[in-house]
């Protein structure tokens, strides 16, 4: 018993991620913490994206379930699990029955490289973005699968369109990543590092984060990056795969009830998986803003309040939202529903303020935000765009940004390496 | 972190990726056979991680299952499952096959017979942290020019397709 | 192929058969597109003929929505006839009946008195515009932009308001009558249409902002299913679709019924014949509309709404074609009275109907993608294909 | 224009109007050559409509109708001719391309057939629909029992 304790609390001071560190069972604990937040966090986007969308467009969104439409997911989520799953009788049994696995295994496998801290990974690995570009690339299979299997010939153009289109910008995003990664051997050693965590550290010690590094070369393989990682999850405006106008939904048009939620499950985690790739390589992964510049201990003080403060904020937003609900009989569950959602905030706000915990969340908190604002993008992009033709995406996907991507590879070698180069010119 | 359960993964691993290949063979829907491939390579692509080779892992997992699988069920999708599945399979040459089969496998046996020298019996020591690093030493450094020509293979190779599918450029 | 019900395996049969090809040679792929079809914008079938994604060529199949108007003309007298109208082209109900009672009226001979015919005018220019509102929301939907559809329907919902108001209804309004109309206009019309305008302007603007020069938008119409104006006359196809091709052709203008040419406006035409035009001149009929609109509720005359016609409606024997500028196109009615009550012959030459013929050419060549986007930008609306 | 037709093709030509519009009834065996005419020589290059009345009590029982329009004079004209019961007419889709969809509804609707017509099928009504329904001889409730029961499996479509 007692070696147990021993073996669980030797990991706390460790100071490695678990899987570094060998512990087994905070391996398990931190697969169950990353599952359980990353599903809390596709049922949030859920609600986020129907509510952001609808106030884009003059509407209110979802109203009915719960204050404010905020069990709306859940409710969603009941229904999909309650759905009959409807299978074409004409379909590939065994393949229609693996694509949903395929996609959703490739989505959630790639979180075990994500680091949401210098500890809080569930392993570090040394070939981490890799990892990562590679576990997500096998979605492709899934989706192939899956509009194959369906029989019918939306779905197989869907699939066409989507693998086509994730294979090409594939390109680009590797020639992004790649100069980001040439950025962390910018070191006195001279060696780069593909693990996620050595990259953040790789920013951490050059005090910039690599979207400014070279200006305007970061920013610039920034947003390759952005582009191809939009149209890496088949999202608008390059969400042709499923162009509902067209395709009516692409290669899951066969699919219903609990495998079409599995889809669902994969597109907004790899949706976050991609964005948090960007964060990592590009904003500083969990470092929080200006590391460097203002890094004082009153400056840490400060912005360890920051986690704090925004969750308290959200509370005052649903007290004030509690104090404008009408004042009605029938309203009356919501309303106390809605204040006990803001009650529950603010808890979680002031248990923040506790300074183990915050200095502990607060890596997480600053990954997250960073995070969630790549997802409001995306929302903001499906509100705005129109949808892109196939050749367009195809024209947009290699003869621009995989030119530029290059370029800017040639050009941050070059760069970096500029003192070698220099001595070797004038110091033949 | 030290290596668990070694032999079971190696076995587990090993068994996966001979199913696979049988599979690949024996299946009359290419897309089947296709998948089974995709089994296949993702095995292998293991048995490197358990060699300490996480980036060739890596690699095969990216190029190997990601792309060029994908690419290969692209063509198989478009062309008619049900009009090819009907069409004789290539088995007439089943003979040649088994004795090109046996050959190879006797020539691996043989090798591994003679060469025992070949292949250390301890374990290798490589430090898993500077795989990446190495390889690229290796292929930067010792073995540029193999590189290079390689890629001019490559190079060679992409005229050829273009030269084969547009007849008129 | 035209029987609704056949199933696609049919036509893919009979397709693979008619053009002999092997199977296995994947080149050319059948896909049938409706009629329960996002994007059809009702209940229009479409068969493709693709090579990959590019359109080789299409059939239509319609008649899914036939209800025989036509006929039940024939069996109703010419007052019962006119709610009729309103249920074909159902976003543009107004003009619909607009058509219907002037040409009912030519019959009769007689002429609507002067305030009920610039009331007519403000009512069907409020429709054109939101026709064309309808239209662009469903058109940017189709595209992939989901935004201005939420936008349109927004400004639409301001001139329901005014139609429910006036005459109680919102989208087949019934709102004339033959001789004039029915009711008067209620009070506060004026300001109403006045507050509407000005409200509506800066909106138009915002439509523009959101798409005109929004790259993928531009990349996605120019150059789109481009017609050329020789081929849009040999096919018949008007309206919008005419003018984008550079034909400045209005039948407001070339043959001017009501009391438009009272009115001041311009003929808006295009260059390229595209998708892209097309969108251009819609955008600026409305602008059109509301200075139309603008100049005949300043210039709203007292007076009676309805001419003396009477009580059981004998037109003479006699045969007349009429035809207006519906927001489609050109709305033509044929009529044939044999000095009954109700009419021996009623035609309606629809113009979604003749202009949906040049689908096919607008799409050959083109992506699938493209398809979607012609079909959008043809405003068509099934009810009055099919009637 | 129309004295001028009337001057060459004389009889066969009856020019009237009827509240300000003209029309002309034209015999049947005139149409080919007039049409081109009108398309060609007199420049009515828009086939705005093509339509036909039934007339049961008459020998010829159906009247076609075409409604023509001119850009470069801005005039409509209407051509009409009476025709027998399973006479045919000329198609004149390779006058006016537009015509096409039109005298399909002529066909499946009055069951007049235009010769020479690429696609000559039923365009509203389903391929296997027995009558024609504009007819006056087609009740305003009756339909094609037969087909509704095979096709849709229902006793009746009302």
């Amino acid at each position: 018993m007692h070696e147990i304790i021993e073996y669980i609390s030797s990991y706390l001071t460790s100071g490695k991620t678990p899987g570094a560190a060998g512990n087994m069972f905070w391996v398990l604990v931190y697969i169950m913490l990353v599952f359980a937040g990353l599903s809390v966090a596709v049922i949030a986007m859920n609600w986020l994206e129907r509510k952001i969308l609808a106030h884009m467009q003059v509407r209110l969104g979802p109203m009915r379930v719960g204050p404010h439409g905020l069990l709306q997911p859940i409710a969603d989520a009941i229904k999909l699990l309650l759905k009959e799953d409807i299978m074409p009788t004409e379909a590939d049994g065994f393949v229609f029955w693996m694509a949903p696995l395929i996609v959703v295994l490739a989505a959630f496998t790639v979180f075990v490289v994500v680091p949401f801290g210098p500890t809080h990974a569930i392993t570090d690995m040394n070939i981490g973005i890799l990892f990562m570009l590679g576990v997500s690339s096998l979605s492709v299979l899934g989706i192939v699968m899956a509009g194959w299997a369906s029989n019918s010939h939306y779905p197989l153009m869907g699939a066409l369109r989507s693998s086509a289109q994730m294979v090409s910008y594939e390109v680009a995003m590797g020639l992004a990543v790649v100069s980001a990664i040439l950025m962390t051997s910018l070191n006195a050693s001279g060696t780069g590092t593909l693990s996620m965590i050595g990259i953040v550290q790789a920013q951490q010690a050059q005090g910039m984060w690599f979207i400014f590094k070279f200006f305007p070369l970061g920013l610039i393989a920034f947003f390759i990056f952005a582009v191809a990682m939009v149209a890496e999850t088949n999202r608008a405006p390059f969400d042709l795969a499923e162009a509902e106008s067209e395709l009516t939904a692409g290669f899951h048009t066969e699919y219903s009830g609990f495998r079409w939620s599995l889809f669902f499950l994969a597109e907004y985690s790899a949706m976050i998986a991609v964005s948090s790739i960007a964060v990592t390589l590009w904003l500083g992964g969990w470092l929080r803003p200006f590391p460097n510049l203002l890094n004082s201990p009153t400056w840490d003080q400060a912005f360890s309040y920051i986690p704090g403060i925004t969750f308290l904020f959200f509370a005052a937003m649903c007290f004030y939202n509690t104090a404008r609900m009408p004042k009605h009989p029938l309203f009356r569950v919501q309303t106390i529903g809605l204040a006990g959602f803001g009650a529950v905030l603010a808890l979680i706000g002031l248990v923040m303020f506790y300074p183990p915990i915050s200095l502990r969340v607060q890596d997480i908190f600053w990954f997250s935000a960073k995070v969630a604002g790549f997802m409001y993008v995306y929302i903001w992009f499906r509100g705005t765009f129109p949808r892109y033709r196939f050749d367009q995406l195809m024209q947009l996907g290699w003869k621009v940004l995989l030119p530029m991507g290059l370029g800017v590879l040639i050009l941050t070698a070059t760069v970096g390496l500029w003192p070698l180069i220099q001595h070797t010119l004038w110091h033949p | 972190m030290a290596p668990v359960a070694t032999p079971f993964f190696f076995y587990l691993f090993a068994g996966l990726m001979l199913i696979g290949g049988i599979l690949v063979i024996t299946r009359s829907n290419p897309v089947h056979s296709a998948l089974a491939l995709i089994v296949t390579l993702l095995a292998q692509a293991s048995i490197y991680l358990m060699l300490y080779a996480p980036f060739v892992a890596g690699v095969q997992i990216i190029l190997y299952a990601g792309g060029i699988m994908v690419l290969f069920l692209f063509v198989i999708m478009l062309v008619s499952i049900e009009r090819s599945m009907k069409e004789r399979q290539f088995n007439s040459q089943w003979v040649a096959g088994i004795i090109t089969a046996v050959a190879l496998g006797g020539l691996f046996i043989a090798v591994y017979a003679k060469g025992t020298s070949i292949f250390p019996h301890h374990a290798l020591s490589i430090v898993e942290e500077n795989n990446t690093q190495n390889v690229a030493t290796y292929l930067y450094g010792q073995y540029m020019f193999a590189f290079e020509i390689a890629s001019l293979l490559l190079l060679v190779a992409i005229i050829g397709a273009v030269v084969m599918a547009k007849k008129r450029i | 192929m035209t029987d609704p019900n056949t199933t696609l395996s049919h036509v893919d049969i009979a397709d693979l058969a008619a053009h002999d090809k092997p199977y296995l040679d994947a080149n050319e792929l059948v896909i049938n597109m409706g009629p329960q079809h996002p994007a059809t914008h009702g209940v229009l079938r479409v068969i493709l003929r693709l090579d990959g994604e590019k359109v080789l060529g299409l059939e239509c199949v319609i008649g899914y929505l036939h209800r025989g108007v036509e006929k039940i003309g024939e069996h109703r007298t010419y007052t019962m006839f006119n709610p009729y109208v309103d249920r074909m082209d159902y976003v543009a109900a107004v003009s619909n009946g607009l058509g219907y009672c002037e040409t009912v009226e030519k019959l009769l001979n007689v002429e609507a008195p002067p305030r009920a015919q610039h009331v007519r005018v403000i009512l069907t220019e409020l429709n054109r515009i939101a026709s064309h509102q309808l239209w662009l929301g469903t058109h940017a939907l189709d595209i992939g932009a989901i935004t201005p559809l939420f936008y349109t329907f927004r400004d639409r919902e301001e001139i329901l308001k005014i139609y429910e108001k006036y005459c109680g209804a919102r989208l087949t309004t019934h709102a004339f009558r033959i001789g004039g109309l029915q009711y008067e206009t209620y009070t506060g019309f004026e300001k109403e249409v006045k507050n509407f305008l000005s409200f509506f302007r800066p909106k138009i603007d915002e439509y523009e902002e959101l798409l005109t020069t929004n790259r993928i938008w531009v990349e996605r119409t120019k150059n789109v299913g481009a017609i050329s104006a020789e081929d849009c006359i040999a096919l018949g196809v008007t309206g919008p679709v005419l003018r984008a091709s550079g034909i400045k052709w209005d039948l407001r203008k070339a043959q001017p019924y009501a009391n438009y040419k009272n009115f001041d406006f311009e003929i808006p035409v295009g260059t390229n014949g595209d998708t892209y035009d097309r969108y251009l001149v819609r955008m600026a009929e409305m602008r059109q509309s509301v200075r139309i609109i603008e100049q005949a509720v300043d210039a709203l005359p007292e007076g009676p709404i309805m001419a003396k016609v009477p009580k059981v409606m004998k037109p003479p024997a006699g045969e007349v074609y009429h035809s207006i500028e519906a927001p489609k196109g050109e709305l033509g009615y044929f009529i044939v009275s044999d000095g009954s009550t109700q009419p021996y012959r009623v035609r309606v030459r629809p113009p979604s109907f003749v202009n949906l013929q040049a689908l096919d050419l607008m799409c050959r060549g083109e992506l699938v993608a493209d398809v979607i986007a012609v079909i959008g930008t043809l405003d068509i609306v099934l009810g009055e294909v099919d009637r | 224009m129309i004295a001028k037709l009337k001057g060459s093709y004389g009889s066969g030509i009856e020019p009237l109007t009827y509240a300000g519009q003209n029309y002309m009834v034209v015999d049947r065996s005139l149409i080919p050559e007039i049409l081109q005419v009108l398309r060609n020589e007199e420049q009515f290059d828009y086939c705005v409509d093509i339509t036909a009345m039934h007339y049961p009590q008459r020998e010829k029982q159906f009247d076609v109708v075409w409604v023509l329009y001119s850009f470069a004079r801005n005039e409509r004209i209407r051509v009409k001719t009476q025709i027998a019961d399973g006479a045919n007419l000329p198609s004149s889709v390779p006058i006016w391309a537009g015509a096409n969809w039109l005298e399909r509804e002529v066909y499946d609707m009055f069951g007049i057939k235009f010769e020479g017509h690429p696609d000559m099928k039923r365009i509203l009504l389903p391929d296997g629909w027995k009558g024609h329904p504009l007819r006056k001889d087609y009740g305003i409730l009756q339909q094609d029992n037969e087909w509704v029961q095979i096709n849709l499996g229902i006793e009746s479509g009302q």
